[in-house]
């Protein structure tokens, strides 16, 4: 039941957590500095004033107000400013310190011990003590009622209490990424069972209201331990029904920041709005389905990849701001990252895609189906772009639009399809990245099958000595590239509109809108 | 006395004609032919304003607006005229039978077409594509089924009308069987009644349909529809308003075309 | 009295009947309720958990039946996809409540531009002599109809909004806070319901009126001396107006369900809109009491235009 | 004195009427006879200013009492008119059922005309209507008063739209037709009442109708219209007497009259029906009949035997709900039909006649008792010529479709398509229609030619016995007398025999061997036609019979 104003639909633009959102609890280990700004028409001027309130327009009802149960990228992206876990991803993606003041990890990597810091206070005023902190780990690892609402958080054994200001959590297997789990909200004692219990956390923002189909409005917490945080009085997140709409209502004024802008609709904005853009956490390609009997010739798989101009696809979709990539790994995992575009080019290589095709038995071209979540205008419109490229390469291709809940059934669960364009999200740690193409990954719906992959990648897991690591995932990268598990085409980027009133707007590359750093200037 | 408005009637008619004729010109054209490919896409021509080589500009993609109207167009008409098909067949069907036998089924056939005439068109468009699925030959099933009962309603009156009429009643007793009597008497006295509400009937299958692919529910692109242009366009009103002005003045060129058309028809009779 | 009855009998089995089909319409559409709330993140156990709490796992017959229970016992249940706080559900009746206002108060105006425009306008246009505004109101009520509801919400929006700035598109302020803004608001989308309904009521007001204006009896009034004006306001339009009175309510009975494309086209959060989002949701409870609410007011509009047509016309008291 | 001076009124074109002369003196009725279409309805509406605005006066002019209301060139008045109408004249008109305001109670419409030319109080307006309403003989007007027009019948309906016409005594009152919709019995009394107004108020009276007996009994003087003019104007006695005008003549003789004394078909030979015969009888004597030869001798067998017949009908909606209840409306019904033979049928409407028509056809099958056709198929010609033809074929197809049912019902009779086409051209000659007829849609028929049509279509499959319901009132006097002829030759060449069914005394009287009085569901009275004029034995027939 595909619809524009579909509550579920994502940004024309940028495809946040397309698979129903990622965990974004948890960032690179150091990922470099990664929010490039675009081109952004007009600086705000003058320092920062306090006060004032803001309308940020979200495309996406929220899914639920308990930390712990939202899934949907759209929802932690807002609940960010309510909640905070022990740590908090910073704007590099590194981690900070937040409700623990210091934390150490055990040589076997097996016990974690979070000290906490002086003086956080709820936003019901009680300050955070040991007890919220066991209640929070243990309602969120399932070892308080036996259902763990956070996969990651699985292989937690105990949480104890030390001391009323140091906590230590054991766990079942080491795994230096585990740390990144441990963003997970702190909320008081019981207050997971209450049945009227409304939001409360340690967050720079305490929750109002929040009313379905129209927002969730959030006001300053005066007494937030980062001081001189946030800015601004009240944030208004307000559901936008659609992209188009939205644009009529930024022109009319009643928006003040939209994330989720189409190049297009950005030109629109030139003169009236502040226009800034980085690239985003998501990874668009054409998956090919590798058990598909066409798709199962890997001469077949390459010679897509060589008839696809990523180039032009990055024109017409992104205006040029996209990043264009090979392989399945995120750029902003610099340390990780390895850039293989030239195995197939960033333009149309139509020779090479027809004298592969030849070798494979097809020299005149074959049929493709290209099954698409019609819900995501930015697929569409890729779909209809790459359709038209592969026609020179003789690839007669066609698009079947599927509703978004046909698209999760039948592609990603069922694997009941040839090829599909969508884009897949992670949350920036490179293990979660690369573990779907393992064989035996229940995430691995492009059924790719290489053996070489599977044994270098639980290599890369157990790695401890970080040069080590990133060598594998660099040989994981090569290998999905080389085999063309799947045509990568780009990593999309993020533009936002911004009222030029405001300054301090701070891209994160995970899910974040942090509005702690937002102000007005002067 | 002057006839009644006959002074006017080729006013009316005519200018229906001449609409409706260019739209089903373009339309047919459209079929097989466009002047520019309508999915070719030209980085350099992003919303260049109506010009001679581009009639209605192009959008954002710097596609032809024009060949896609045109493509737009013939989807529209195609769909329009498959739902009225398939409605007023069913419709003349079930009018005929319930108009001219009543009892039971007439009940609860009328109680049917009620509840299904009750709830707002599109509604029911959007609960029957979920059943279904997206898809043209989906979008033409939902909204055949959603307006049989305006031409159940119709024919079900005629026959009712026309089933004491004297010269029926003489052709029971000549002994005429009831089929007949049905298709061959009763039948050509409703055409001019019955072909208003086809024009009106094809209206509102193109209303309808344009307003499900704007919801995004009707025809799914590449397919183009006239709908689903018009909401990809509205983003842009400001800056390229010929985007979203093209596919929607057409629309209102078409339904425009064909009420005229029923108007001078129905003048005429 | 056994009118009534009748009546109410037909407006139960109705209601039963299009309850049923909306549920059986839900065992068959594509795509599992679960993954639609959770995505594809959630843990197994989780979904597992959220299964048992709605009641997914017992065979449909028995969940018809206990929906249908809590229904009867006023307990319309809770929505599977819109929270009310940190770990409660929003009742179901509490979330329609709460959009309701929007979309009646959106019918309340549109329907008084219609009454007010389009009944002097019809009886002006069945007036006029002259043959040049005739055939002018003829064509401009006839593009009116013409144009989709949806593109003159976007005109409407673009030329008030944007062009003449006269309201802020998208500024849609809830009645609690504002109410002035909120009618204020809401004065465009009416206009964009109410135009092409303007256009369809005058026209039918004058075919009637000017059918009537054919009758013996307003010979007789003339005979008696009568005015035109008289005969217009005393005899003709009396009589015109009792056809209009159906066509009204078959309006308002459309209007009042929700006009889903204005509501989406101004982003007004109605139940229009809340009914398409909850189809795609699959959030079942919801979908079913907006389902029954339609039918509901759709049937309830016609009962009462079938009475007040009977007060009005005496010809048909008696049956 | 109301003088209409040398009036021509033309629409748009073609002159309806044509320089009319006429004078209005007081306490006296002037009657204007004429056919459809011959302007006399035209004359009287641009009298009272009524007529529709493209109406053009091309000459003369309307003077009321020396002030000239409306002439040639000038712009109607309105504002002058209003003030005359109602008050100084008004109208009586045709149809009682579609001239008062459906929606608004009688006496309030009544009202009106005092509230437009008076200035009384409430209380003098409501006493002065119950009044006038007492004065046409509206028996308890209180009710009459509250009560809306679908409420009362036709002639209370008539009674009220004369009060509302002399309640301000106006010095002209006009009546277009107005018994022309009412049963015989009414049409007695309000004539009567029209004619006792005009004595009382010494008003002049304008009175108008195609029916020339109706206007003998009324009118002091007579104006014969045709296609506009007035051809001849006189005493009403004169005009009777010595008619000069050939037209006058022709409207005189059509008119089917008891003057001339009539010889049945059957000569006086008829099986003993006087008698209430019982069930077993009629065998025997028939037999003895039988053995007469010759044309009188001819054997007379019954076509259609009715024996102790009840036809019911159902009550209320066939939905669901409600209960189904059963009516009578015809009971104990007991005749023949024999060959060759007219049966008249006479009686108010309402009185079952056309429901014992239908179940003798077989249309409806909710009877007890019996019926014993002879014949296969009997047919049925019906009253309104406009909708016996189906509008969307052609004369030739409606003219072979009698003959394409029957050859699908019974192979024996299959017919082979030139065969059906030359049937077809025979029976329209046989009707008087030229062949160039037979590729013509009906509407390009007049109501004489297709009632000529609707009789071919019924007679082609030689039905025996044809059901006429009321086959000529809806027709011109000239051409009723026509179809009239038709039938009875038809009759003789085809052996048929008719059951006529009739509110016209005069039409049976012209037609009909045998007439049967029906009142109230029941077959009061039996008897040959003379017989039945000369002496008639139940109360109800003489007083039907008499109103002639």
């Amino acid at each position: 039941m595909k619809k524009k104003l579909l509550s579920l639909l994502l940004t024309a633009l940028l495809t946040t957590a397309v698979l129903g959102g990622c965990g974004s609890d948890g960032t690179g280990e150091s990922s470099g500095n990664n929010s490039s700004t675009g081109s952004s028409a007009l600086e705000p001027a003058g320092d920062a004033a306090y006060g004032g309130s803001v309308v940020v327009g979200i495309q996406q009802d929220i899914d639920s107000l308990d930390p712990h149960k939202a899934t949907a990228a759209g929802t932690k992206e807002i609940l960010f400013n309510i909640f905070e876990g022990l740590v908090k991803p910073d704007k590099n993606g590194d981690l900070m310190n937040a409700v623990a003041s210091d934390y150490t990890v055990s040589e076997d990597g097996l016990v974690y011990t979070f000290t906490l810091r002086e003086g956080v206070k709820f936003h019901n005023g009680s300050v955070v003590t040991a007890e919220d902190v066991k209640y929070s780990l243990e309602r969120a690892s399932g070892l308080l009622d036996g259902t763990p609402l956070i996969s990651s958080l699985k292989v937690l054994t105990s949480v104890d209490i030390i001391d009323e200001k140091t906590v230590q959590v054991t766990v079942g297997g080491a795994n230096t990424e585990l740390i990144y789990s441990f963003v997970a909200a702190i909320i008081p004692a019981g207050s997971g069972e209450d049945e009227s219990g409304t939001p409360v956390g340690t967050g720079p923002f305490s929750f109002v209201s929040y009313t379905p189909q129209e927002g969730i409005v959030v006001k300053k917490n005066s007494d937030y331990w980062q001081k001189g945080l946030p800015y601004l009085d009240e944030v208004n997140f307000k559901i936008v029904t659609s992209t188009d709409t939205a644009l009529l209502e930024l022109q009319g004024g009643s928006i003040d920041i939209y994330p989720y802008l189409t190049d297009s609709q950005a030109n629109e904005l030139q003169g009236s709005f502040q226009i800034l853009s980085a690239p985003s956490a998501v990874v668009q390609a054409l998956y090919l389905n590798n058990a598909d009997p066409l798709l199962s010739d890997v001469r077949i798989r390459q010679a897509i990849c060589y008839a696809l101009d990523k180039d032009a696809v990055n024109d017409f979709l992104a205006g040029g701001n996209a990043t264009i990539i090979s392989t399945g790994m995120l750029p902003t995992l610099q340390s990780y990252y390895v850039d293989l575009n030239d195995v197939y080019g960033t333009g149309a290589n139509i020779d090479k895609a027809k004298e592969l095709m030849a070798d494979a038995g097809y020299p005149d071209g074959f049929d493709l189906e290209i099954t698409v979540p019609s819900n995501y205008e930015y697929h569409m419109q890729t779909a209809e772009v790459v359709v038209e490229q592969l026609k020179s390469a003789g690839i007669n291709a066609v698009i079947r639009p599927v509703e978004w809940n046909a698209w999760l059934e039948d592609c990603y669960n069922g694997r009941k399809y040839q090829s599909t364009i969508s884009g897949l999200t992670s949350d920036a740690t490179p293990g979660y990245m690369m573990n779907r193409f393992q064989k035996e990954s229940k995430k691995n719906f492009i059924n790719f099958d290489n053996a070489e992959y599977d044994e270098v990648y639980v290599k890369a897991a157990a790695a401890m000595d970080p040069e080590e690591k990133a060598g594998y995932y660099k040989q994981l990268q090569q290998i999905l590239c080389d085999e063309a598990g799947s045509a990568f085409i780009q990593v999309p980027a993020i533009t936002i509109a911004l009222n030029p009133k405001l300054g301090g707007y701070t891209f994160y590359p995970v899910y974040v809108q942090d509005m702690s750093t937002v102000y007005y200037a002067e | 006395m002057r006839k009644p408005g006959s002074g006017k009637w080729n006013k009316y008619l005519t200018a229906g004609l001449i609409m409706t004729g260019i739209a089903l010109l373009l339309g047919i054209l459209g079929l097989f032919w466009t002047p520019y490919s309508t999915t070719a896409m030209s980085a350099s021509e992003k919303f260049d304003a109506p010009s001679l080589r581009h009639i209605f500009g192009t959008d954002n993609f710097g596609r032809d607006i024009f060949s896609r109207v045109m493509k737009g167009l013939s989807t529209t008409i195609v769909i329009g005229s498959l739902v009225v098909a398939f409605s007023a067949s069913a419709g003349i069907l079930l009018g005929a039978l319930t108009g001219y036998f009543g009892g039971l089924v007439d009940e609860i056939v009328m109680r049917v077409t009620d509840a299904v005439n009750g709830f707002p068109s599109i509604l029911l468009a959007l609960v029957l594509i979920s059943l279904l699925g997206n898809g043209r030959q989906n979008v033409i099933l939902a909204l055949g089924i959603v307006f049989i009962p305006s031409y159940v309603r119709i024919v079900r009156s005629e026959f009712i009308r026309l089933r004491d009429a004297d010269y029926i009643g003489r052709a029971r007793l000549m002994g005429v069987c009831r089929i007949r009597i049905l298709f061959v008497h009763i039948l050509p006295n409703i055409f001019s009644v019955f072909w208003v509400s086809v024009m009106i009937g094809f209206n509102n299958a193109i209303l309808a349909e344009s307003g499900m692919s704007y919801l995004g529910i009707g025809v799914q692109p590449p397919d183009a529809s006239l709908g689903k242009m018009l909401s990809d366009a509205q983003g842009y009103l400001q800056n390229a308003p010929w985007y979203a002005l093209a596919p929607g003045l057409t629309i209102v060129w078409v339904v425009l075309g064909f009420s005229l058309f029923s108007e001078g028809i129905r003048r005429r009779v | 009295m056994n009118f009534f009855i009748k009546k109410f009998i037909t407006l139960i089995m109705t209601l039963f009947l299009v309850s049923v089909g909306a549920f059986l319409a839900f065992q068959i559409i594509p795509g599992d309720v679960v993954t639609s709330i959770l995505g594809t993140e959630a843990t197994p156990e989780r979904e597992e958990q959220l299964r048992e709490e709605l009641g997914l796992n017992d065979p449909p017959v028995v969940r018809y039946f206990s929906w249908a229970g809590g229904v009867l016992r006023g307990d319309l249940g809770r929505s599977y996809q819109y929270s009310k706080n940190m770990n409660e559900m929003m009742p179901v009746a509490e979330l329609i409540g709460d959009k309701l206002p929007v979309t009646l108060w959106l019918a309340g105006l549109a329907m008084v531009l219609i009454v007010m425009v389009s009944i002097p306008l019809g009886v002006l246009w069945a007036k006029s002599g002259n043959r040049f505004l005739d055939a002018a109101l003829g064509v401009v009520t006839q593009a009116t109809m013409a144009v989709p509801s949806f593109f003159l919400g976007i005109l409407v929006t673009f030329l008030f909004g944007v062009v003449l700035k006269w309201f802020a598109p998208g500024s849609y302020v809830s009645y609690r806070q504002d109410f002035g803004g909120f009618l204020g608001y809401l004065v465009f989308p009416a206009l964009s319901i109410a135009l092409p309904k303007i256009a369809m009521t005058a026209r039918f007001l004058r075919n009637s009126m000017l059918t009537e204006m054919k009758a013996d009896y307003v010979r007789t009034a003339y005979s008696k001396g009568c005015s035109r004006q008289r005969v217009m306001y005393g005899h003709v339009l009396r009589n015109a107006m009792m056809p209009v009175v159906t066509f009204l309510g078959m309006i308002i009975a459309e209007i009042v369900a929700g006009s889903i494309v204005v509501e989406q086209v101004f982003g007004l959060p109605g139940i229009g809109r809340l009914l398409i989002s909850s189809i795609n949701n699959r959030d079942f409870p919801v979908v079913e009491i907006l389902i029954l609410y339609i039918t509901f007011v759709v049937i309830f509009v016609y009962f009462l235009v079938d009475i007040l047509y009977r007060v009005i016309d005496p010809r048909i008291s008696e049956r | 004195m109301i003088k209409i001076e040398n009036l021509s009124v033309a629409f748009d074109g073609p002159e309806v009427v044509k320089n009319v002369t006429l004078e209005l003196k007081d306490g006296e009725i002037l009657g204007v006879v004429g056919e459809s279409g011959s302007g006399k309805s035209v004359t009287a509406l641009t009298l009272m200013g009524l007529v529709a605005d493209t109406a053009e006066i091309t000459s003369g002019r309307i003077v009321f009492d020396d002030v000239v209301l409306r002439e040639a060139g000038k712009p109607i008045d309105k504002a002058l008119y209003r003030k005359y109408q109602g008050a100084e004249m008004s109208m009586v008109f045709q149809e009682p059922m579609t001239s008062l305001n459906p929606t608004v109670r009688v006496g309030r419409q009544v009202e009106e005309m005092l509230r437009l030319h008076t200035d009384f109080s409430n209380e003098k307006i409501r006493e002065k209507v119950l009044e006038t309403f007492e004065a046409v003989g509206l028996k308890d007007a209180e009710t009459v008063y509250a009560s809306y027009p679908h409420q009362l019948s036709g002639g209370m309906r008539q009674r009220v739209m004369i009060a509302m016409a002399v309640i301000l005594h106006p010095d002209l009152v006009v009546c277009d037709e107005p018994t022309t919709a009412l049963d015989v019995t009414i049409q007695n009394q309000i004539i009567e009442l029209l004619r006792t107004i005009n004595t009382k108020e010494q008003n002049s009276m304008l009175f108008i109708t195609h029916d020339l007996n109706l206007a003998r009994r009324i009118c002091h003087r007579i104006a014969v219209m045709k296609d506009g003019r007035v051809v001849e104007l006189g005493k009403t006695e004169d005009i009777f007497e010595h008619p000069e005008e050939t037209y006058t003549r022709e409207l005189i003789e059509a008119v089917p009259s008891r003057l001339k004394r009539r010889t049945s078909v059957f000569q006086g030979k008829y099986p003993a029906e006087e008698e209430e015969c019982c069930p077993g009888r009629s065998e025997e004597s028939l037999g003895e009949e039988e053995a007469v030869g010759g044309v009188e001798g001819q054997a007379f067998p019954p076509v259609v035997e009715v024996r102790d017949l009840s036809v019911f009908y159902q009550d209320g909606s066939n939905s669901l709900f409600s209960r189904k209840k059963r009516h009578a409306a015809v009971q104990g019904a007991d005749f023949s039909i024999y060959r060759g033979e007219s049966l008249g049928l006479v009686g108010e409407s309402g009185c079952g006649k056309t429901t014992l028509s239908r179940a003798i056809l077989g249309m409806n099958r909710d009877i007890t008792g019996e019926i014993r056709h002879t014949t296969v198929r009997p047919q049925m010609i019906f009253q309104d010529p406009y909708s016996s033809l189906n509008p969307a074929k052609t004369i030739g197809w409606l003219l072979q479709e009698p003959l394409r049912a029957a050859a699908a019902l019974d192979k024996s009779r299959a017919m082979s398509r030139e065969d059906m086409e030359a049937a077809a051209y025979d029976m329209l000659r046989r009707v008087g229609m030229e062949e160039t007829y037979f590729h013509r849609r009906p509407s390009q028929l007049s109501g004489g030619q297709r009632q000529r049509v609707s009789i071919g279509q019924a007679l082609i499959t030689n039905p025996g016995l044809v059901v006429a319901d009321e086959p000529v009132s809806a027709l011109d006097v000239t051409i009723q007398a026509q179809i009239m002829e038709l039938m009875q030759k038809l009759q003789q060449e085809m052996q048929l025999s008719y059951l006529f069914i009739s509110h016209d005394i005069n039409v049976v009287y012209k037609m009909c061997d045998r007439i049967m009085v029906m009142k109230d569901g029941e077959i009061i009275e039996i008897g040959e036609t003379q017989e039945l004029f000369d002496n008639p034995k139940q109360e109800y027939t003489k007083k039907l019979l008499a109103s002639h």
